[in-house]
């Protein structure tokens, strides 16, 4: 199996084939030969050559193949990419082209909307505010234009990851 | 001693509470709203009754619900826990009024010390040193200027309506006094809808060292020490130390004096906290505020003292004597807590709500979890991000952040983001090793950390590591169930995930 | 300091010494069974290395392979735990032949402490007491009787060979001496082929208690008190204290010196311990054996004194003195353990290997959890059935009994049987709570057990509830899951298993 | 559905309804109405009237419909049986008419056979050694008579429940 993965805006090709717990993995040409084993869910336990590395992975919301991982006291942000696929993922709330989607970036309720489709707004101007654990937080418009969608209404619950607006 | 307590609280200090009252041998009724059905705290006590729907407002703060359930269920006491209604006076009145006793101050002594200026005014009354200045709005420039001359640079300015850091202002000389008046005025406009600025002197380098107190209905009084608190976002502490790196005898000594005196002032009884701002450059000290409950960092004077501040309050509360003077309070070693939250680190800590999928708390010697959370569990939207008090020990501060980086390593929980990550870079920062330490670190922290995080992601091994275990986790016929036993072609997870039920019994 | 040490052993102790070399900042190597590939001192360390085959004589008892896998490593240091290796001074003799540091006392020691009869020798001629007697085969009836005469009754048969209780026999007086003598030679014969038996004094209601001694390479010797030990299955311990019960001053000073005396004999070095009986009658002591490792206990001694005792063994084996003097140690507070065995308690203790299904370890004030394993994680037929370690600290002995009561109740091991439900019992037992405790307790705990347990089943309502959840249970189709969203129609378990895992984010 | 349930010894008569996580429940008459929550697997939180009772359930080894279930420091031996299915169950190990099995109390390693098939043996003398965590039990027969079976060689593993041997 072949695939790409993202790490911190840089890509990595893997190479990986496996029997049993053996794993044989290449990242970039760098041959590791592994066992590998899901110690708890998500908890994977890979023996290396005599070091011992346990990886916890979290699936992240958002794009589809990216995942949060801890190895010790280091986090990786991971996105992994299918080539055969040629589907490129692109991490939401990013604007493409003209149009910027506004995303809720945890699960809450709205509490306010404080625009309406249509309205005018720059780039930074609030429009909409999710509440969630006590804390209040404002999302913003990433770029100047106008709210052509606007998918909240206050008392609605959101997940992390919903768009609730359009900028365009 | 009482024989029921109902907790009205949820989460991981409503465990601690169940915890002391199992000690006590006294029956723990817990109290849950719609979100808590399969909470830690219901798991664990004996009873537990349905509050409401999961907005606090309709569950966890309905006074009139929360005393109407312990009068059916027999129980004698009500605990508050800390936050939703531990600093509500008229709720301490309505349970004594149901003829039930409230575990925690008299209501006039929250009420006295509920009020910032009038809690100011007792202290000063009481012979406590409060932070020069006045609490009276400034009329104009030039009564400002007559004002911070009469103070001393440097001063701050403060919103008289204000809170959380809006209209505050820090005035290092007399040029920059005009624009911060000015800024400052319209800033608390626009936040409170009030311009009324005060000045006070301000404080160089503050550290957020606080004194717990308690007392009994027998007319005694002990401080069991400081807590350094300086460590905080939000205005929200986040790292606890038990003393603080100050570590001076002598400076204990007059705070515990100082606080004292306020709780006499206050006819206090019960656990309490008095808030003090300490300079790091001059050591003088200023009353803050007194909290008028237990505090979320109690376990590190527990864990110095040898002395279970829960329980104390539950027997204070019955009529029982401290069980302890002044004299048998010694301080042993050194303790740190971290404050475990279900937040994002490195997104300006939002929250990070979600199931728990795996957990595994650290152990050992020295270290201490108050956790209200098991994998498997939600971490509601609804409440509080604070899921577990991580709390360790050693001889000296030296061997507290050896075991606290120990055990942050070890901690691990699944599913969801938590405060760990900045924990883990925390205790390996070179100014918190050397114990500098005031409200203003985490802004320099995140500078230094920002510069170290190039060097940190430089270990190729690991990112490669995890880049397989992400490979892993995404195709899930290639990995190894955690017996060994490999699948022998590509199965789905759903068959995987089958066979584990099965190899557990579930089947059948 | 070291900077890598291998860790010559497996389960909670393993994952006991991985927690001391994180917090000297040594990096820890762990090696491993095939039985144990993922367990959690392979999980916790940086580096892990496959000894061979599950049975401990093609793994971890694999002297050369050990030592091969430290030197290979790079590993500067090896700590043996305390089993399989820890007392072997061929081991120890191997380590420091390949260039590395047993962490542990010199072999000479081990040797001499290792035999029973020298032991006592050296004891002897250090001036520590040890019990009358002689280990000369009795010659006849005739010498039998003129050396119990000398004695003074009550005296105790042993078998020369022995151990394990076989061939042993109290005798009160000089009637039962006869019939006494014919049955204990003809038990030894029968169990060693060996029927020499000989007389010592017998103690009256005997006690174990044992003290804990440090020495390092610079000639210093301390004592940090006593664990009481009586409560054994076996010959086994099960329960331990410090300090004892009897909490006497004087008699920890006496012991504490008898027990430097035997360890400056012996040139000692490192962690041990010396054990002695106690006459709970007359509290005279009697020197036993010195176990020259780490004791399964240290934790109580650990909370007890604040001294973390394998941290200790490590920087004194680096060369280091002692981090304290006799004048530094203090006892403050009640320590208790309870070992949590997988075995079941209504059966004679007998083995329950299997796999932990669910795990809730005890968790808050003044309770600490050593263990070995995880949700998930099977318990090997292959090794001693120990899984952890809880124990607790109270500033009295009552606190402490009440701290433990909480967290027995709180602990849930799913999956296997274990001993917790027995050390729930024994710490309402009222003998218990009295601290009257001798060798004999569990015989007597278990009569007065038998005769309560008709009451406690009589709570028909949790009979009720445990009848209903064992019928949820095996009806699956019956039980909502755990989030509280109940399936709307029967679904099968399967279905179920594969709900939660889509849930947690497994498929897709 | 309606069951049977045995309890030390005696007879307990349940019924019992769900819809949801709502139960309603009688045992031998006694009625409750209930919550029921697998908290995590195999520990059902029950809501019943205000109390609240975790019950951490083990299915034991042995005859099918068996558990072991904890409520508080409490612990009960519990075999289901379904009376449509008029199936009795026995607990392993029991004297059936004549014929007496020897089973493994414990999965391990059988370490010594000390009988051979045909031999005569009386109640209470060793047929077998089995070891497990450095504990090493005697498997007894429980009468006298012949060994007719004699299922297990040295270094064989076995499981709880095996039948090792069958005297007659």
């Amino acid at each position: 199996m072949k695939l790409t993965a993202e790490v911190a805006g840089q890509e990595h090709a893997l190479e990986l084939q496996r029997e049993g717990a053996s794993v044989v993995a290449e990242v970039d040409g760098r041959r590791y030969e592994l066992e590998a084993r899901e110690v708890e869910p998500g908890s994977y336990l890979l023996h290396a050559a005599g070091r011992v590395y346990e990886c916890r992975v979290r699936r992240t919301d958002g794009a589809a193949g990216a995942s949060e991982v801890h190895v010790g006291q280091q986090v990786f942000q991971i996105t992994l990419v299918d080539p055969k696929r040629l589907r490129h993922m692109q991490s939401a709330g990013a604007q493409t082209g003209g149009r910027a989607a506004v995303v809720a970036a945890m699960p809450g309720k709205v509490v306010r909307v404080l625009v309406a489709v249509g309205a005018q707004v720059e780039a930074g101007a609030a429009l909409l505010v999710v509440e969630a654990m006590k804390m209040q937080n404002e999302l913003k418009s990433s770029k100047d234009g106008t709210v052509v969608e606007l998918q909240a209404a206050t008392g609605a619950t959101v997940n992390a990851g919903d768009v609730l607006a359009v900028v365009e | 001693m009482f024989r029921k307590i109902l907790i009205a609280n949820r989460g991981e200090i409503a465990v601690r509470i169940i915890r002391a009252c199992r000690e006590l041998q006294i029956a723990p009724v817990a109290v849950y709203s719609e979100a808590d059905a399969a909470a830690l705290h219901v798991r664990l006590a004996d009873e537990a009754y349905l509050l409401g729907p999961a907005p606090s407002v309709e569950s966890y703060l309905r006074i009139d619900r929360i005393v109407e359930v312990a009068q059916a269920c027999g129980a004698e006491a009500i605990h508050p826990g800390y936050g939703f209604l531990a600093e509500n006076a008229a709720f301490a009145r309505a349970v004594a009024d149901a003829g039930l006793t409230f575990i925690g101050p008299p209501p006039a002594a929250m009420e006295l010390m509920g009020s910032k200026t009038n809690a100011r005014r007792a202290a000063a009354r009481a012979g406590a040193p409060v932070v020069p200045g006045t609490t009276e709005p400034l009329q104009s420039i030039a009564d400002a200027r007559a004002t911070a001359a009469q103070l001393g640079y440097p001063v701050m300015l403060k919103a008289a309506a204000g809170g959380g850091g809006k209209g505050m202002r820090f005035v290092a000389e007399a040029d920059e006094l005009a624009s911060a008046f000015t800024t400052a005025q319209s800033e608390a406009a626009a936040a409170f809808g009030d311009a009324d600025v005060y000045l006070e002197k301000a404080v160089a380098r503050p550290r957020h060292i606080e004194i717990q107190v308690c007392a009994d209905t027998h007319g005694n009084y002990v401080h069991l020490g400081e807590r350094e608190c300086s460590i905080q976002r939000r205005h929200q502490k986040v790292i606890e130390e038990c003393p603080s790196p100050i570590d001076e005898a002598d400076l204990r000594a007059r705070m515990g004096a100082a606080a004292l005196k306020i709780a006499r002032a206050a006819d206090y009884v019960g656990a309490g906290t008095v808030e003090f701002l300490v300079s790091d450059v001059t050591r003088e000290f200023y009353f803050l505020e007194m909290n008028t409950r237990l505090q979320v960092e109690h376990p590190v004077t527990e864990m110095v003292t040898g002395i279970d501040l829960v329980r104390e309050q539950i027997t204070v509360a019955a009529g029982a004597p401290l069980s302890f003077t002044q004299a048998d309070v010694a301080w042993r070693g050194h303790a740190i807590e971290c404050r475990v939250y279900a937040e994002d680190p490195d997104n300006n800590f939002m929250p990070s709500p979600g199931r728990i999928t795996t957990l595994r708390v650290p152990q050992g010697p020295g270290v201490r979890d108050d956790g209200g959370v098991y994998a498997g569990a939600e971490v509601s939207i609804y409440y509080d991000p604070l899921i577990s008090k991580l709390a360790v020990w050693g001889r000296t501060r030296a061997e507290a952040l050896d075991r606290l980086r120990r055990a942050l390593d070890e901690y691990a929980v699944g599913g969801i983001k938590t405060t760990l990550p900045f924990f883990r870079a925390v205790v390996r920062d070179e100014e918190f090793i050397a114990g500098r330490l005031d409200t203003g670190f985490i802004p320099r922290f995140n500078e230094r950390h920002a510069a170290h995080a190039n060097e940190i992601e430089s270990d190729a091994r690991a990112r490669d590591m995890a880049i397989i275990a992400a490979a892993l986790a995404h195709t899930p016929s290639m990995a190894a169930t955690h017996d060994g036993t490999a699948a022998q072609s590509p199965v789905s997870r759903w068959r995987s995930a089958g066979r584990v039920a099965q190899q557990r019994g579930y089947t059948g």
